[in-house]
């Protein structure tokens, strides 16, 4: 197998007497060649505890997560070192990722130091540089700085600039830019694009704003209540979206086009989650709020299977 | 739906500037407003995070607090009877009369805008009841609002904690709507939400004008949800607005630089697939503690003329049509 | 619409389900009590017994050293050894000792201090005064400066509140034995306005009459104002930094865009959030001021809790050095677990949520 | 202080008169001074002059003066005002006695357990105490007791006591409490720390006020130091039994209230005794006990002075100092330093001090190499800084030449000087200490390092504890010990427990040990070395026994002098024997003898005493008498 990174029936519970499923068998796997694999739902769909569980933050109560063949939970040191090289995260609030007493540079310096990617200060100082153009920022506008005196972009960039010293295969980019502006957002999703094809770096992208995803392509994973509904490639699922959620996701998107609006009215029961969660999981999760909810939705859970009109399309409803 | 005609507008905003005092300077974080919204109308603000617009919509509610401070200008609005008061200059009893009667805020959509160890019930019917109702009014109004935006009454008993995140902003909303206001303000309103909620919430705003006719001061950075629900938009950078203008005309044939770029920075299918980049603004977001002489957007704008780093533009309505007007020195 | 979520709802059943976290919320908080009430016991049982020097070797030392040889000395001293079980195997001291603790209940045994009097008895003697004059200072405290700080707090920008900080400040970091015997020697000894110390006059002997009422609050002035002044000025400190980030918050932007008053701003929205950590706290301090305060015991002499553990250790009384510990231990764990399951009461994001 | 008020008040008075001076008549300012006693008026003019001379308005100041003078010395003198003390005693007639004790047993009146930490000089209990007799400046002086006889063969006591004395309930004291007194002490030995009588003895009652003791043979002699009565003639007897030590003495209890309680816990609360005060309140919640004066004491005579005494504890030391300052304590005692200062600054308080009759001593733990080796011993004796370490101790220090304490010169015919010059007693010669090593054989290696015999170099345990003065003598030690190569490990326990239980278990070099000693007949200071009162390392020895040194020489001598008479003559060569053995073998050596200091405040009692009565183990009563000035006439009992 040549695979980056193989997720294998992940299953996550939380809670000992009220249980929540966060993570409700996932396996999906990315490639060795750089790619971009987007993971959408929204929150509450078990997004975030997946990246915590690749990371090792946590562990799954099922499956299991191979990153180059190797369980993540190995427990080779030096294995973990590169791990811990290979795969980088970035996370949605920037802020929180700095400790507000020290300059910026020191993020940038900690690497360095840490695995020991340079020789001389000179040379580090360059790196440092040339990582900052890299993402698109002027090493004078950040250096010597603290935390706060950077916009939220600033510090989202400062964080790839970080990634872009370490050089790992892979990004775990979780919610990265929903605390950043519209404008903010287009210039981070062209570097992790620059990223992947000048540098090899793969990115798994967590969102839940289909637009970034749309933009960044590759394949896309749509979440629901913990569970794949809908799986493929992006330009397919966006373009042709089969699941009933994925649908009303694609739909949602505001269009930048005031001729383009919204026709009618999103039913309420389609928008909001009942105050009542049921327990009950032998079904399909999304039954409540499906425009085409049938009975067999209520009774058993709908398996993923391949869609008919596209081999590399899968979706989980009893529609097809 | 656009008016062209003029028109009485119930909040007017007028050449009002708010400075943040610091040690040893003063930031401009908005210079010169002048806006007017009309009855039955959303007006968008759009603009990138720092630009302003957050510290406009606290202005104009006339709670700027220190260090800020508001050093000119008025914000006016007519009132149900038909007076017009000027929101930073009435004593503070009534001010806060204003409030929620005449002009209502809608918080940004999480958890946190709503008091944590209060029910429901509670944060709706205190402000119904400090604004003179009495106790089982407040209650019946309370239950009306909820009902507006399409809430079940039982919400009233729970706490902000038990509800999602579209319910904690349809509340949200309900409380903007209880006193029946001729204007609201909605200050990032869907920001934290996910799509399919923002959607509903967008669509509950637009239900809200039509019910009601108010006016909606709608802020957002997000020109997606201008293009789907506002009427007109003003494009406010660095402290300014330099653009203004009904939705269509914008987007259609956006005049300012800025606006432009904002357009095209929108992330969708459609560039990638012809495998394109869209383009950032670039640059760095402006910085309201020394704003560039001139168009404060002169230092990122790949059309500056010398002109641009000396003189600060004016509005000018370069299409002839009266809606469109841009603060550009190019027309 | 089919949908088997509707009549569970509605039961007895859904409705219990709702409570369960907080059942299981008590249940563990119960749970770590009770646990942690077992590790203390032990662990003054232990701790003491590792201690160098055994009480009885102290007191023939200091009689011989004092008086010369004594006949029969350390024959006696092995007479009440073996009579408080001293001489026994360690694990068996133990299991009587919890033996004596379980059924007891809190059975600590005799002082061997104040032998044949038992410990509890002791301990008795000297809480009156922990509990009117540190319990109440606590509470005072607490009290005013919870009060003083949350206005302080939302006063946050005015130039009073700035120098009352600084000045609250300048208070905190004060050692309170510096503040005490400073108020002491200038209040008392300088001014002559309070006695100098003394729970109440000298010839006094205790009772209920006003006389002598009268005499226990004058000599209390001193040490409780002392303890008010400097507790209550962390109080000040902890409501005040608490109220301003209470007043950060974004729902209390929302409400005063609301155009509610200051006043109920103030009291419903900032002043209740900013309570709850101070809540907390309060409960954990009142258990612990159950310890009295050595230093100001020593300097008011005022027979406290803190003065009797002072005094049992330095003669290695076992008994009551346990007996104190463990009775500090439940009252600051019990403090501790009325705090958890009161929490619930004024918090709602405890009592349904599942983390 | 109230002639630092009256002071202040006359400053401030005078400042007024200034002031009035330059506009008010003079009428105002005799008015103003009417009031003031005499004497201190002299004062008021020395004040006010000073004060005028700088605001230059000399001139009519003095006029003014000169008037109030006039004024003053035709004014009756008014009495002192008497203030109350402690709710409402005067403070004339109390007697106020400061302590810094933290016994939390200050209301304890029965002392008899080991367990309860009770003594009889916190709360002021021996008020209420008499003895039998009283040794008081070398002499023998009956209290309760008239005399006491021996028969032929010394196997019986007779002891004559007086059965004048009441209790302070009302009740005489019969012959029957004291055969109870006795019996109750000897039926309770092993669980009391009242002076046990050996089982060796009968007590009964022979006539209407003698008790007769009578001494049998006890079927196991390996007894303890102080059971050394029986069974042979021993007119030694009366230093250990009926005058064991200063204060536990046999004092009478009345058989009604005791009789079937529980010996070492009834709490005698109030206490009822023969002495001459008792009980009116006791609080220790204030740390306060009360004694009045009784008014039926049977030795009329012998009354002391104050009506009220009153035992009371300090406060902090600064609130102590201002306590002193103003006078609220009779007596007490501060630190030195502060004894010092304030003896300086307050001229109603002086400072005495007292044969501390507890020497410091230096122990050898002969079961420690090389401690076994007498050269070394002497060698260490040598390194001692004794003149350094007193005067770091407290200024008043003595250095010893005898191993029991004395004022001016140890009584001669029991030591001799040349032996003690001799063998270095006393003596700090760090010169000689070092070739007394190089000649015993402990060679100093490459490094400098003194090596014991078998190569190795010697390190010393030395063991004191940090209080007082106490921490100077080791550190002393561990300099002059390194100067000749032998490295010392000084351990001070901040705990005196942990050093108490090292030393007394025997894991130590050497260690400071203080030996308290009856100055009139020291023979107990050598019975710490005879065999019969050792114990192995690692039991808990006792107190003076735990250098483990013992010798049949010490055996001999102690038996034989036990035996004997201190009056005989046959005794002198012995003890000079002893002494000589002693100082030769040396277990251990002395360091220094010490005084104790104490305040006491005259504005209300005088003449206080000093000498060897305020001393440890000294009762306030023999204070008391001595402050009476009836010392002198006291009888004297000479058996």
């Amino acid at each position: 197998m040549a695979d980056l990174l193989t997720v294998t029936s992940l299953g996550q519970i939380f809670g000992t007497m009220t249980t929540v499923q966060a993570v409700d068998d996932v396996s999906f796997t990315m490639p060795k060649e750089p790619s971009i694999f987007n993971l959408v739902g929204e929150s509450g769909s078990g997004k975030t505890t997946i990246a915590r569980i690749i990371l090792g933050l946590q562990k799954p109560t099922a499956g299991h997560v191979l990153y180059n063949n190797t369980d993540i939970g190995s427990k080779d040191k030096q294995w973990q070192t590169l791990f811990h090289r290979e795969v980088q995260a970035v996370f949605q609030n920037p802020y929180s990722v700095y400790n507000p007493v020290y300059k910026v540079d020191r993020v940038l310096q900690t690497p360095i130091r840490k695995f020991k990617l340079s020789r001389s200060q000179q040379e580090s100082r360059e790196m440092i540089e040339s990582s900052l153009r890299a993402v698109d920022l002027r090493p004078g506008d950040v250096l010597g700085k603290y935390p706060h005196q950077l916009s939220g972009g600033q510090r989202q960039r400062v964080m790839l600039a970080r990634i872009h010293l370490i050089q790992p295969r892979l990004i775990i980019a979780d919610e990265a830019v929903s605390m950043v502006d519209a404008a903010g957002r287009v210039t981070f999703l062209n570097v992790l694009l620059d990223f992947r094809e000048r540098l090899n770096i793969s990115t798994l992208y967590i969102t839940h704003d289909l637009s970034t995803a749309q933009y960044l392509g590759g394949n896309i994973i749509v979440l629901y209540k913990g569970r794949i509904v809908e799986a493929g490639l992006t330009r397919e699922v966006t373009k042709n979206p089969l699941h009933p959620y994925a649908r009303l996701l694609i739909q949602s998107i505001p269009a930048p086009d005031p001729n383009k609006r919204w026709a009618e009215k999103l039913p309420l029961n389609m928008a909001e989650m009942s105050l009542v969660q049921s327990t009950n999981r032998a079904r399909c999760l999304f039954a409540e709020r499906c425009p085409n909810v049938m009975d067999a939705c209520w009774q058993t859970r709908p398996e993923l299977r391949k869609a008919p009109t596209d081999n590399t399309h899968e979706v989980a409803c009893h529609l097809y | 739906m656009t008016q062209d005609t003029p028109q009485e507008a119930v909040l007017a905003i007028r050449s009002l500037s708010v400075v943040y005092v610091g040690r040893r300077s003063a930031a401009q974080a908005v210079t010169e407003v002048d806006l007017e919204v009309q009855n039955n109308e959303i007006l968008g603000l759009v603009g990138e995070s720092g630009c302003g617009k957050t510290t406009l919509a606290v202005a104009m509610l006339g709670l700027i607090e220190p260090p800020g401070k508001v050093i000119g200008g008025a914000v006016q609005i007519r009132t149900h009877d038909h007076s017009t008061q000027d929101i930073l200059k009435v004593k503070p009893s009534l001010h806060r009369q204003l409030l929620w009667k005449e002009i209502a805020y809608i918080p940004q959509g999480s958890m946190s805008a709503l008091n944590p160890v209060k029910r429901v019930r509670e944060q709706l019917t205190d402000t119904l009841i400090e604004h003179g109702l009495k106790k089982n009014e407040a209650l019946e109004r309370a239950r009306w609002a909820l009902q507006v935006v399409s809430l079940d009454a039982a919400i009233l008993e729970r706490y902000p904690h038990e509800l999602s995140g579209g319910m904690v902003q349809r509340v949200a909303i309900a409380g903007a709507i209880s006193m029946q206001p001729p204007v609201l303000v909605a200050d990032e309103p869907t920001t934290a939400l996910d799509v399919v909620t923002q959607r509903s919430i967008l669509q509950e705003l637009v239900s809200i004008r039509e019910k009601f006719g108010s006016a909606i001061l709608l802020i957002s950075h997000d020109m997606g949800v201008m293009a789907q629900i506002a009427d007109r938009i003003a494009v406010m950078y660095a402290g300014r607005i330099v653009e203004i203008g009904s939705i269509h005309q914008v987007f259609a044939s956006p005049l300012h630089p800025y606006t432009k770029k904002l357009i095209n920075a929108i992330p969708n299918a459609r560039g990638r697939e012809s495998g394109e980049r869209l383009i950032g603004l670039g640059g760095e977001s402006p910085n309201i503690w020394r704003h560039p002489p001139g168009c404060r957007f002169h230092p990122r704008c790949e059309f500056a003329i010398e002109r641009c780093s000396q003189q600060a533009p004016v509005f000018t309505s370069p299409n002839g049509s009266s809606g469109q007007r841009v603060a550009c020195h190019l027309y | 619409m089919k949908n088997e979520e509707k009549p569970e709802e509605k039961s007895f059943r859904s409705r219990l389900q709702r409570y369960r976290p907080l059942a299981r919320y008590l249940g563990n908080r119960f749970g770590v009590y009770l646990f942690t009430l077992w590790a203390s016991l032990s662990l003054a049982f232990i701790l003491f017994r590792f201690m160098p020097g055994n009480p009885m070797a102290m007191s023939v030392t200091q009689l011989q050293s004092n008086a010369g040889l004594i006949v029969g000395a350390d024959k006696a001293a092995e007479y009440y050894r073996e009579k408080m079980g001293l001489n026994e195997p360690l694990h068996i001291q133990y299991l009587k000792f919890l033996k004596n603790m379980i059924f007891g209940p809190f059975d600590f045994g005799h002082s061997f201090v104040k032998y044949p009097t038992p410990v509890n008895e002791v301990i008795g003697r000297y809480l009156p005064w922990t509990l009117g004059l540190f319990t109440t200072s606590v509470i005072l405290a607490w009290i005013l400066g919870t009060a003083i700080g949350a206005l302080l707090g939302w006063m946050r920008r005015s130039r009073f509140a700035s120098w009352a900080i600084v000045l609250t400040t300048l208070i905190n970091i004060t050692p309170i034995y510096v503040l005490a015997v400073f108020l002491l020697l200038g209040l008392s000894y300088k001014l002559g306005w309070l006695p100098s110390g003394r729970p109440y006059d000298a010839q006094m002997m205790p009772s209920w009459k006003w006389p002598f009422i009268k005499s226990v609050l004058i000599h209390a002035i001193l040490p409780v104002g002392t303890m008010v002044l400097v507790w209550s000025s962390g109080w000040i400190l902890g409501m005040r930094s608490l109220m301003v980030s209470v007043l950060g918050e974004d729902y209390l932007a929302y409400a005063r865009a609301k155009g509610l008053s200051p006043l109920t701003i103030l009291k419903e929205y900032a002043f209740r959030n900013a309570l709850l950590p101070q809540v907390a706290g309060l409960a954990i301090v009142l258990g612990m001021s159950l310890n009295g305060a050595y230093i100001i015991e020593i300097i008011f002499r005022i027979p406290g809790l803190g003065t009797l553990f002072a005094n049992a250790a330095a003669l290695r009384d076992f008994n009551t050095m346990m007996g104190l510990l463990v009775f500090s231990a439940f009252t600051v764990l019990t403090g501790s677990l009325i705090v958890d399951l009161a929490m619930p009461l004024f918090d709602p994001r405890i009592r349904r949520s599942d983390a | 202080m109230k002639v630092r008020k009256f002071l202040q008040i006359v400053s401030v008075v005078a400042v007024l008169v200034m002031l009035l001076s330059a506009c008010a008549p003079q009428t105002v300012i005799q008015t103003v001074v009417v009031r003031e006693t005499s004497e201190p008026v002299v004062q008021t003019v020395k004040e006010t002059v000073q004060v005028k001379e700088t605001v230059q308005v000399k001139e009519t100041v003095e006029v003014e003066v000169k008037e109030v003078v006039q004024v003053e010395v035709t004014a009756t003198p008014v009495p002192e005002e008497v203030t109350y003390v402690f709710g409402d005693l005067p403070r004339n007639e109390t007697y106020i006695i400061g302590s810094n004790s933290n016994n939390p047993k200050f209301n304890c009146f029965n002392y008899m357990s080991p367990a309860t930490k009770c003594d009889e000089w916190n709360g002021g209990l021996q008020l209420s105490e008499e003895n039998l007799f009283m040794g008081l400046n070398g002499k023998i002086i009956p209290v309760l007791g008239e005399k006491w006889e021996y028969n032929a063969d010394y196997t019986e006591i007779k002891l004559y006591v007086n059965l004048k004395a009441t209790f302070s309930d009302g009740t005489p004291v019969t012959i029957d409490d004291w055969l109870f007194t006795f019996q109750s002490a000897q039926a309770n030995m092993d669980k009391g720390l009242h002076v046990g009588l050996s089982k060796n003895v009968t007590v009964e009652i022979a006539g209407d006020n003698v008790i007769l003791f009578k001494f049998f043979k006890a079927a196991d002699e390996a007894n303890n130091i102080a059971e050394l009565t029986v069974p042979s003639p021993n007119p030694t007897f009366h230093m250990s039994f009926i005058n064991s030590t200063a204060t536990m003495g046999y004092h009478p209890i009345p058989k009604r209230l005791w009789d079937g309680q529980d010996y070492v816990n009834y709490p005698n609360n109030p206490p009822v005794g023969t002495g001459p005060y008792t009980l009116r309140a006791c609080n220790e919640d204030t740390f306060t006990c009360i004694w009045e004066r009784r008014a039926d004491y049977w030795n009329a005579d012998l009354l002391p002075k104050p009506k009220y005494i009153v035992f009371t504890r300090y406060g902090t030391t600064d609130a102590a100092i201002e306590d002193f300052i103003a006078g609220n304590y009779d007596l007490g005692g501060l630190t030195a330093a502060l004894n010092d200062r304030l003896v300086k600054e307050n001229k109603d308080w002086s400072k005495f001090v007292g044969l501390d009759i507890c020497p410091r001593k230096v122990s050898f733990n002969v079961t420690v190499k090389p401690f076994e080796d007498v050269e070394f011993r002497h060698a260490m004796s040598l390194l001692l800084n004794r003149e350094a370490a007193a005067k770091l101790d407290t200024p008043a220090s003595y250095i010893m030449l005898v191993p029991w304490p004395y004022i001016g010169e140890p009584n001669s015919r029991w030591w001799d000087p040349e032996v003690a010059k001799a063998n270095d007693v006393s003596v700090y010669d760090p010169a000689k200490a070092a070739q007394i090593l190089d000649a015993a054989g402990y060679k100093l290696d490459a490094n400098g390092k003194r090596l014991d015999k078998d190569g190795n170099p010697i390190k010393i345990e030395v063991y004191s504890l940090d209080s007082g003065g106490w921490g100077a003598w080791p550190r002393l030690f561990a300099y002059d010990a390194s100067q000749v190569g032998i490295e010392v490990d000084v351990k001070m326990p901040g705990d005196a427990n942990v050093f108490f239980d090292a030393v007394m278990k025997g894991n130590y070099g050497m260690s400071i040990v203080w030996a308290c000693a009856p100055a009139d007949w020291p023979i107990f200071n050598y019975g710490l070395f005879t065999s019969s009162v050792q114990k192995p390392i690692g039991e808990v020895a006792m107190w003076g026994t735990t250098g483990r040194y013992t010798d049949e020489t010490f055996d001999d001598l102690y038996s034989k002098l036990s035996a004997m008479n201190p009056d005989d003559p046959a005794v002198d060569p012995l003890m000079k024997d002893i002494y000589k053995h002693y100082v030769e073998v040396k277990p251990f050596v002395e360091l220094f003898g010490a005084y104790t200091e104490l305040v006491s405040y005259g504005r209300y009692w005088e003449n206080l005493p000093d000498g060897e009565y305020i001393i440890w183990g000294t009762s306030y009563q023999k204070m008391l008498w001595e402050a009476s000035g009836m010392v002198d006439s006291l009888p004297v009992y000479n058996p």
